[in-house]
């Protein structure tokens, strides 16, 4: 199963959970990104994402093909979220299966590493006063 | 020839909106594009990093446009 | 946030999750554990947990001290179930969540390692015609 | 002395009972109950290890027991 959306409604854990287990898994490990309240000690009130879908969804489709070739996993699910969100919400899950415990760590560092650098996705933070691109200048 | 613009991100605000189309020299490729952007929006040179795709894939610098081909500026992205 | 939890009843992801998240946050990790189907090729049909529950828990919690003290982790959740198993349940899930995401992975993995030394807990595996007690003999 | 031993998983078979009294010589430290143990039971010897907890806490070879001390025997655990 390779589960990969990107929504601009509230992702859920347990569905991602869902997607991958297996009663051939040993192991299944979840990462939850989360909105953080502040960035660099300065207050984020709102996040806005934004994506160029079509080539975001073939970015992770090749993550997920790494993760199969790589680490022998059995299911994945990567589901991001665009649009508007709060403090606390949820921008990123990602849920993988395998076999023996190790590899599912190290396949799902793997896809939230990768994600982060070739994943055509941008966030907006927005400041009381002021927004700001993350990662666009050095 | 005409080329066609798509941008994302702070790309959208540098350039002032989604798309629009350029006209460029012949022959021209990825990195001439790149020169020609800096040039005319200096915003671009402070960037971390600037990257193109077409047809839904990143392509290098030394890759050849033709008329009529849609590139899409992608800025450094940031999700997760 | 230390929710430390042995428990006779099927365990649930969710919750697990839930009670690490916070706006503080970068990441959650979450490690799910799965009854497999198979140990060496051969068939598994049922599983018992058997736990010295007062010490188990003692044992859990300083799990939990160190990952406070090495990973700075915002919260911990560690939920370890006995008694009888199906194949595909979950017998262990343990969720953590840091400011930044590289902990959450390193901290995770340490609780599951760590537990699965030290933790008096005893897995019996029972097979079409036989059981075993998981680890016991070299 | 008298002793109490509490059993569990393999333990709990080899001895075939969650709990029993035994009687040890003064002085007796966890050590010498290990080889007590693996006399009286040839089957702990085939064990991968064997570990002993006193007030829910792993003890080593040299703790000292005293009259009426409740060990809990602790075989290779394997949980998770």
């Amino acid at each position: 199963m390779r589960d990969i959306q990107i929504l601009e409604t509230p992702l859920n854990t347990q569905s991602c959970h869902d997607a991958v287990a297996d009663p051939a898994a040993g192991g299944i490990v979840v990462f939850v990104g989360v909105v953080r309240n502040q960035t660099k000690s300065r207050k984020v009130v709102q996040l806005v994402f934004e994506s160029y879908v079509p080539m975001a969804l073939k970015e992770i489709d090749k993550i997920a093909d790494t993760l199969y070739q790589k680490w022998g996993i059995l299911h994945v699910s990567i589901h991001h979220r665009i649009g508007v969100l709060e403090i606390g919400e949820i921008p990123v899950i990602i849920a993988v299966s395998t076999p023996h415990r190790q590899a599912a760590f190290e396949a799902c560092q793997y896809a939230i590493d990768t994600l982060k650098k070739t994943v055509p996705i941008w966030k907006k933070e927005i400041f009381e006063n002021g927004t700001v691109w993350v990662s666009a200048h050095p | 020839m005409k080329i066609k613009l798509v941008t994302f991100g702070i790309a959208k605000e540098i350039i002032g909106a989604p798309e629009c189309n350029l006209e460029v020299k012949v022959p021209c490729n990825i990195g001439d594009l790149k020169q020609i952007l800096m040039t005319q929006y200096q915003e671009f040179k402070k960037l971390q990093s600037i990257k193109f795709a077409i047809n839904e894939n990143y392509q290098e610098d030394h890759f050849l446009l033709h008329e009529g081909d849609e590139v899409v500026i992608i800025p450094p992205v940031s999700g997760g």
